[in-house]
């Protein structure tokens, strides 16, 4: 298979997924309009909302961070895509997956954020840097009950691969790890919560309180930039969790119809839920989903 | 209640004091006395929390009318201590010591009336209005729909109708007059 | 050779003389007497020199033409020779330096002088006892006359108790020789010897007698504190000869009185000695004045030297070396300092600021310090080596602790004087002159230090094998310090580029990242220093003295060149760190914590030494005598070095207020000398035979427990350098778990963050005190909104904390993924996801260092500042491509150092296939994934370009800002107490127990002295009350049981 | 809280000590600070701390491409969540099932940078048109103005008030008037339908319109805010 054909479905998948993204988007406001009883926005509105903010004409800079914010959360966004198999089986589909693992994953959505972080920062707008302080420390929580659940994974099956750990879980539902290994995957689900950014975690941009965090600087085409990173963020990391612990997905419609599962189980978590104060959201994490973390370590080496 | 009045009436030499309701007085002191009586009125009978402090304009007495309310928390019962400032001289003995929230007050009265209370902090600061330079917007001599006119460019045709009479022609054309006596029986 | 009894007959003649010339001039009189001390300092020393070159051979003098019994006899052998050399000499240095003083009080004065060193010389050359006690009486009088010739009721005091006390020493000692001729029928020493006298019944009470009066006359503690009023009320200069010449008189003579008893009387010396040497140091903790200071220092060498004296049955042929050694540093120094005491005339050590008035007296007191303390090159130094190496094969492993507290206790009050002196506030009124009569034997004893030193360093095969040649390079430094900066600049950077190119082939592989690291790190660093205008006095040899001491770690190849190059290195960053605006606490804890950590290190090479003949460094591996011991001190030593937990509280302080390029030095470059020491233990903890793992596991977790330590307290830093400090604190504790990990790839992981730690700290570093250097705070929330003014320094801090916190495509990544593989493999998950989650805060203080400096709002009093300094940004964007090449090419380093790991750890490398690694669960590409980030970053770059219209550049209030508008910078920017949410958290982590901890132990040290000092009322009856029970009880402990 | 009392009464004391009233507040006089090399920085922070450069016209792109780009504004439009009087009580029943407001692509956002329509809902009083100016002003181009009520035509029933203006398109200019007083709900989305036939026809360019008359609309801004404390144009 050439390479090209190869860079080429790449290119596909990514366009797949930045598209999916923005549909999910869209199907979850459409979802929370009918819960109220209201019509909402029609289902294509992502698009033309991305549209008219490509279409804005005037640009302001606050500075050379602060346009590279953006560019810097798309890569992040691009590279969580491009360094996960998109398809497990699938040559075409692998993307690329070969040049790491899954500590490359974990770390790599942390170069969008930072890269964020900065130009937001730039800005000089308080708002920003409040958000963001808020989201490093809820990360760094998250982090805990994350790493301890992966680690678990990593060790029930002796790899750090993300195509391995999929491969393992091949062969019927039973085989996924969030029922080979529950208490792992109860872990890694709620850490799940805190990094999706949904209510109760909502507190970076905390809507009402300090309006849209990070980037209330953003406008035109920053702001289309960072709303289709964020359509592929979620699709991706609903991805993670789904390679992780539900046998990852072999066929297009497969990833579409799990990672929308996934997605939506933060996205109802967060209907139900009124948003935390800071140092509540990090304790909630030290408490039951670090125990949980524990636990599954003890469990799978002991 | 009364004893209270009584008191204060001997020992300031009020002029008047009204009775508004059993619980309600209010007394007019000369200006040289109002805040020793309020202070008398919180440190001796417990009028301890100041309802709230408004000034009126007496134009043609020449005259602004300050008006300290002060309620008696225990006895759960008013008192109005009016005083009365000649309009040329518009100062006034700051009781910014006396209740915290005086502060303001003042502040909002120097900058509606231009009476001015030295010694009350803040209180040149703007309230309400920024950047005001005409006189005083609440005493009666200043003409606020001059002003508008001469400041807001004002939109050429517009007119003010009667409410009433407008309507009931909009609404009600063929109805007879007379459905107005018929109300009133 | 002149005979010896010369010395007695010039000093008795000349002092007759002047007593019946009657009215010579004073300068005439003290002419003479000096010239007559030059002459017995001429005849000694013609003697020490015979000894010396091993010509000439010991040799009775027999006075009167008898032989003894008959008549008295004196001795003049190599020790003798060399005591009487050093007396001597000291007393015409003495007598200079006094020269003056005894001018003003008449010509008495001279002659008590004379009599005086006479009574020295004859003590320590007399083999007759009754002789002893008649010139111990005339030593003791001419002492008592010298304090009192000065004025003031101090003096008359202290000569007073001085007479009483010694009046009932002498009584003791006169009983004794009475009965002692009563038995024996001799006054020879010699003959009493032989003659038994122990066996004979009532012989041990004439022997206690004897040796008790020899023993208080040493001072013991506690029964000195006539001995101390003497330092303190006689004139400085004449307490420097007390504290040397009496001292060694006395020890001499107990050294010769010694044979006489039976064995286990070494033992109650060596006992005696222990305690006074501790319990002087413990009370000189307490002490606030310069004298008292000294008196008591005095005191504990004293009671060191007793304790030598005690244990000389274990030192073998080594006696006389240590004794010596000790002794003539304890000698020079102290002398010197007594006499420098004279000179700078603050009374308490906290007015000692006013001695930076004058340089040249600080170095003087700076080198008698770490003389006293016992750093090299310094004679005190090795002797203290050979002593407890000695102690070790013999496991004496108590007497090495008492000998270890006390020089530490000794430490504490010596350094913190020091610490008064180089940096308290000199506000004070009163002024100094220096003397040219005063200044010149101190000079010259301080040259004989150093001489000395050196010679003594020779002594021994394995110090023989030092080199000194860097620190000769040091020295023509100092010397050279009147030179603007850039020559000394240029000429240091030359010097260690020699250096490193002459010695770099000879090391191997391990030792070459080191050398890399120490000396390369070191010389970037130095770069910087271009920036500084003027002299910058006493930078340069403080800076490469440090250098020199990691050069010596690097090319140790025997325990003592290492110990040496540690001390050294410990002894430059000191000075280095010193010289912050605020550091002087904080230089005083590293000083403190670098000591504990060297004795540690002394304690577990002597361990390792027991039984070896040749002490090369080898003896680290698979030391099997205790060995838990033994390693668990080397790792305790060296990790106060890499400020672990427990140990790190030195480190924010030290080096969050030193000097801007001085800070990357002692981060970037200091710590990994601690990182080294960890590196040879767990090398030699490797090749054990015995089962290590336990103390491998606790190094574990105390490297994770750093890490969380050392991140949490960054976090919540306000000082953009102690934010760095304490996320070295944190990085250290990752290198030290990746190295207790114990595999290849924990191994390869600890040398991929010693490599990255020390490229982005120094950049971060740097950058940081440059712009402190333009910006004038260390504060970050007065800082903010840089990156406008200072762009090439945002850029550098940007890609020093994208490395730090292991974002890809950097190479803080390399070590992440590492770790994750080697963790995993080992099995240490807590302990690892500890180190991860505290990776996550690594975030939290990365961000507010960037943020709050380079971001956000600019301050307007930083309106106009520059871009940082040309000469910091050299070193920065030097290391910044060393950083980038490490990122996009890590096979390059790796895969060397797999080959170097596979020596030690064959088992589970990791395999390079091209720049692919892959391990036995994980992989990755370096080069790879840099690539890809690269494109797909331009790619998303270019499409932005293109699609928007020119940008509009706004200032820094064109924010929205609900409808309103900013009024202030300071109040927009959000920087202090940033992350007051996550502390509501977390603050059960943050509470202090560390510094609670070791402000307990040095309060209960504090307050333990204070209470003992009260023994010391300054009543003249309670100290005869102390003599008189400190001789009942030693009676009853000595030979109470017998009778 | 005494040192503070304090300062408060050493100020008023020095206010009373000056003859004519200020309008510059203490925070916006010209200060000096002195910078770490030692050297004194003079700063006014009315205008140092703000570009302040003169709008610019933007003009629209070509053909197919703007009345494409036109369509996508017009189905996207994204309101300042800013109410500036008592209409500003009939926005949020918008967002309600019966209106639904949604369904049009209207959405609300919270700060000026992601929005590009304003509803000046009802009376404008001075004070406020302050912030609405900055407001305005700092929202990207294209951007549209809906005037909500008869107070924002010709003053409405505050047509006499001394606080109040009377005529909105005098200060920023309007694309869409929304007679009433006050007008529901049903009004409003009627002016979102106005507007977005105007903004599909192309007519919607008054953004550039205000750039254009950019000294005009300032004067008159300026002859009513006496404390002007910003830069001429708050980008």
């Amino acid at each position: 298979m050439s390479i090209y054909l190869k860079l080429g479905a790449t290119l596909l998948g990514f366009l797949i997924v930045l598209n999916w993204g923005m549909l999910m988007s869209a199907i979850f406001r459409k979802i929370v309009a009918r819960l109220a009883g209201r019509h909402g926005i029609p289902f294509y509105q992502p698009w033309i909302d991305l549209l008219k903010n490509i279409g804005i004409r005037t640009t302001l800079t606050h500075g050379v961070m602060f346009y590279l914010g953006p560019i810097f959360r798309f890569t992040g966004a691009l590279g969580m895509f491009l360094f996960m198999p998109a398809l497990f089986g699938s040559d075409l589909w692998a993307n690329f997956s070969f040049q790491g693992d899954i500590v490359l994953i974990l770390y790599f959505q942390l170069f969008g954020m930072l890269g964020m972080a900065l130009g937001a920062g730039e800005g000089g707008h308080p708002h920003s840097t409040i958000g963001i302080t808020r989201g490093l420390a809820q990360h760094a929580a998250i982090e805990l009950p994350l790493t301890l659940g992966i680690i678990a994974l990593a060790i029930q099956y002796q790899t750090l691969s993300l195509n391995e750990i999929i491969a393992a879980q091949q062969g019927g539902m039973a085989n996924w790890s969030i029922f080979t290994n529950p208490v792992a995957g109860a872990a890694i689900l709620l850490a799940a919560l805190g990094a999706m950014g949904h209510s109760p975690f909502n507190l970076v941009k905390a809507p009402n309180e300090i309006p849209i965090g990070p980037p209330t600087e953003y406008h035109s085409t920053y702001l289309g930039v960072l709303m289709s990173s964020g359509a592929v963020l979620h699709v991706m990391e609903a991805a993670l969790f789904m390679n992780l612990l539900f046998g990852g997905a072999t066929s297009w419609p497969e990833f579409i119809l799990k990672t929308f599962l996934i997605y939506f189980y933060s996205v109802f978590v967060g209907a139900v839920f009124p948003r935390f104060r800071i140092e509540q959201s990090v304790v909630w994490f030290f408490k039951i989903p670090l125990a949980l973390g524990i636990l599954a370590i003890l469990l799978i080496s002991f | 209640m009364k004893a209270i009045v009584q008191e204060i009436t001997e020992k300031y030499n009020l002029q008047n004091a009204v009775f508004q309701r059993d619980n309600m007085a209010f007394v007019e002191v000369e200006k040289k006395f109002a805040i020793d009586l309020v202070t008398f009125l919180k440190d001796y009978h417990q009028f301890s929390h100041f309802v709230m402090m408004s000034c009126v304009d007496w134009i043609e007495d020449g005259q602004f009318q300050l008006l300290y309310l002060l309620h008696n928390p225990a006895l759960k019962v008013d008192i109005g201590i009016k005083t009365y400032l000649n309009r040329t001289e518009p100062v006034m003995q700051s009781a910014h010591h006396l209740w915290k929230q005086i502060w303001t007050y003042q502040r909002e009265i120097k900058e509606a009336f231009g009476i001015d209370f030295p010694g009350s902090p803040n209180v040149d600061e703007n309230f309400v209005l920024e950047g005001w330079t005409e006189i005083p917007h609440m005493r009666r001599d200043f003409d606020t729909a001059a002003y508008s006119e001469k400041t807001y460019f004002p939109r050429e045709g517009r007119f003010t109708h009667d409410p009433a009479t407008y309507m009931r022609e909009k609404l009600y054309p063929n109805q007879p007059v007379t459905a107005k006596k018929n109300t009133n029986e | 050779m002149v005979d010896p009894i010369y010395i007695i007959a010039a000093a008795l003649g000349v002092g007759f003389a002047i007593g019946i010339l009657g009215n010579i001039g004073r300068n005439f009189a003290g002419g003479l007497t000096l010239a007559t001390i030059a002459f017995m300092s001429f005849v000694s020393a013609q003697w020490f020199a015979g000894f010396y070159f091993g010509n000439v051979s010991s040799s009775y003098i027999f006075t009167a033409g008898f032989q003894p019994p008959l008549s008295i006899n004196l001795l003049m052998g190599a020790e003798e020779a060399f005591l009487t050399f050093i007396v001597n000499l000291l007393g015409l240095l003495g007598g200079i330096y006094l020269f003056v003083n005894f001018k003003r009080k008449g010509r008495n004065a001279f002659v008590i002088y004379l009599v005086l060193l006479m009574g020295f010389n004859v003590v320590i050359m007399t083999r007759d006892i009754f002789n002893l006690f008649v010139f111990l009486e005339i030593t003791s009088i001419a002492t008592a006359g010298l304090i009192l010739i000065e004025k003031g009721n101090r003096a008359v005091g202290a000569g007073f108790k001085y007479l009483l006390a010694t009046s009932i020493i002498s009584s003791m000692l006169l009983i004794g020789i009475i009965f002692a001729y009563f038995y024996t029928g001799t006054l020879n020493i010699d003959m009493i010897i032989e003659s038994n006298l122990r066996y004979m019944v009532g012989g041990p009470i004439i022997i206690f007698l004897i040796l008790i009066s020899a023993i208080l006359e040493l001072k013991p503690f506690p029964a000195n504190g006539w001995g101390l009023d003497v330092y303190e009320g006689a004139h400085q200069g004449f307490s420097a000869i007390v504290s040397a010449g009496t001292a060694t008189a006395s020890l001499y003579m107990l050294y010769k009185l010694l044979p006489i008893a039976s064995p286990e009387w070494s033992y109650y010396i060596a006992l005696l000695g222990a305690v006074t040497f501790i319990g002087a140091n413990l009370l000189g903790v307490k002490q606030r004045f310069a004298r008292r200071v000294l008196a008591y220092s005095s005191v504990g060498q004293l009671g060191l030297l007793m304790l030598i004296l005690g244990l000389r049955g274990f030192l073998g042929p080594n006696v006389n070396y240590v004794f010596f050694g000790i002794l003539i540093t304890n000698i020079l120094a102290k002398t010197g300092f007594f006499w420098l005491v004279g000179i700078v005339k603050a009374n308490e050590i906290k007015e000692w600021a006013i001695i930076r008035r004058k340089p040249f007296l600080l170095f003087l007191m700076g080198v008698f310090i770490f003389a006293l303390v016992g750093f090299p090159p310094f004679p005190s130094f090795f002797s203290k080596w050979t002593f407890v190496m000695d102690l070790a094969n013999h496991g004496l492993f108590g007497w090495i602790s008492v000998i270890i507290i006390g020089s530490f206790l000794e430490a504490v009050y010596l350094m913190r004087w020091f610490g008064y002196a180089v940096k308290s506030e000199d506000d004070y009124k009163f002024d100094f002159k220096i003397q040219i009569h005063k200044i010149t034997p101190i000079i010259i004893l301080t040259a004989l230090l150093f001489v000395i030193g050196y010679f003594t360093a020779q002594f021994t095969e394995t110090g023989a094998m030092i080199n000194f040649i860097p620190l000769l390079f040091v020295a023509v430094l100092y010397f050279a310090d009147a030179l603007p900066i850039w020559v000394k600049n240029t000429i240091a950077i030359l010097g260690m580029g020699i250096y490193f190119y002459f010695t770099y082939p000879q090391l191997d592989n391990l030792r070459l990242i080191f050398e890399v690291i120490f000396i390369i790190g070191g010389i970037l660093t130095l770069i910087a220093g271009y920036n500084y205008k003027g002299k910058r006095q006493g930078f340069y040899p403080v800076a490469l003295l440090m250098f020199a001491g990691l050069a010596a770690i690097i090319e140790a190849q025997t325990t003592l060149e290492f110990f040496y190059g540690w001390e050294l290195m410990t002894a430059g960053s000191y000075f280095l760190i010193i010289r912050g605006k605020k550091s002087m606490p904080h230089a005083l804890s590293y000083m403190l914590f670098s000591l504990g950590g060297a004795y540690a290190l002394l304690m577990a090479f002597s361990i390792a030494n027991i039984g070896v003949v040749f002490p090369s460094l080898d003896i680290l591996n698979n030391i099997a005598n205790y060995p838990v011991w033994a390693y668990g001190l080397l790792l305790a030593g060296f990790l106060t070095k890499t400020a672990s937990v427990g140990l790190h509280i030195w480190l924010p302080g030290a080096h969050g207020e030193a000097e801007s390029d001085v800070s990357p030095m002692v981060s970037a470059i200091l710590l990994k000398a601690g990182v080294f020491g960890v590196l040879l233990t767990l090398i030699g903890m490797g090749q054990s035979t015995y089962d290590l793992g336990t103390l491998a596991y606790i190094l574990g977790w105390v490297g994770a427990i750093t890490v969380f330590v050392g991140n949490l307290g960054a976090v919540f830093q306000e000082d953009a350098k102690r934010l760095l400090a304490y996320s070295s604190i944190g990085q250290l504790g990752y290198i030290v778990f990746a190295f207790a990990i114990m595999t290849h790839l924990g191994w390869l992981t600890g040398f991929t963050y010693t490599i990255n730690h020390f490229m982005y700290k120094a950049v971060l570093f740097l950058t940081i005190g440059a712009v402190v250097l333009r910006v004038g705070t260390h504060n970050m929330y007065e800082m903010g909104g840089l990156i406008k003014r200072m762009p090439l320094a945002f850029i550098a801090v940007l890609i020093g904390i994208i490395a730090l916190s292991g974002v890809p495509p950097l190479s803080g990544f390399t070590g992440k993924w590492l770790f994750y593989n080697a963790v995993i493999e080992k099995g240490w998950y807590f302990q690892g996801v500890l180190v991860f989650f505290s990776g996550g805060l690594a975030f939290l203080y990365l961000y507010r260092l960037i943020q709050t400096v380079f971001l956000g709002q600019l301050k307007d009093n930083l309106r106009n500042v520059k871009e940082i300094s040309f000469w910091f940004l050299i070193p920065i964007y030097v290391l910044i491509i060393g950083l980038m090449v490490f990122a996009a090419m890590p096979q390059l380093v790796l895969q060397p150092l797999g080959t170097l790991i596979a020596n030690y750890f064959p088992n589970n490398q990791l395999v390079w296939e091209g720049s692919y690694a892959y391990t036995a669960i994980g992989h990755w590409t370096g080069t790879g994934v840099m690539i890809s980030i690269m494109v797909m970053f331009l790619g998303t770059l270019l499409l932005v370009k293109l699609s928007t219209r020119k940008a509009h550049k706004l200032k820094q209030f064109d924010i929205v800002f609900s409808g309103e508008r900013p009024h202030r910078p300071e109040t927009t920017h959000v920087a202090h107490n940033m992350y007051a949410g996550f502390y509501k958290a977390v603050w059960p982590f943050t509470l202090p127990a560390v510094e609670t901890f070791w402000n307990w132990i040095s309060d209960f040290i504090h307050e333990t002295a204070g209470f003992v000092r009260r023994i010391y009322s300054g009543n003249g009856q309670a100290y005869m009350l102390h003599i008189v029970l400190f001789i009942i009880i030693m009676f009853f402990i000595t030979i109470g049981g017998t009778i | 809280m005494n040192d503070k009392i304090n300062e408060m009464l050493q100020r008023s004391a020095q206010n009373a000590n000056q003859s004519e009233k200020s309008f510059i507040r203490p925070e916006d006089e010209e200060r000096e600070v002195i910078a770490p090399d030692g050297s004194t920085i003079k700063i006014n922070p009315i205008y140092d701390y703000f570009s302040g450069k003169k709008p610019q016209e933007e003009k629209p792109l070509n053909g197919v491409v703007e009345k494409f780009l036109n369509w996508a504004r017009a189905e996207s439009i994204w309101v300042l969540g800013f109410g500036t009087g008592c209409g500003s009580i009939e926005i949020p029943p918008l967002m309600t099932p019966r209106f639904d407001a949604y369904r049009f692509g209207v959405q609300m956002r919270a700060t000026p940078r992601q929005s590009n329509a304003f509803i000046i809902s009802g009376y404008l009083s001075v004070k406020t048109l302050k912030r609405v100016i900055r407001s305005y002003e700092q929202m990207p181009s294209p951007k549209y103005v809906l005037a909500l009520g008869s107070c924002t035509i010709n003053g409405g029933m505050y047509y006499d008030s001394y606080s109040t203006i009377n005529r909105l398109d005098k200060y920023i200019p309007v694309d869409v008037y929304i007679a009433g007083c006050m007008p529901r709900p049903e009004a409003l989305l009627a002016g979102f339908m106005k507007l977005k036939e105007l903004i599909k026809e192309g007519k919607a360019e008054k953004a550039n319109e205000y750039a254009r008359n950019f000294d005009e609309y300032k004067a008159n801004q300026k002859k009513i805010i006496k404390d002007w404390n910003m830069p001429d144009y708050n980008w």
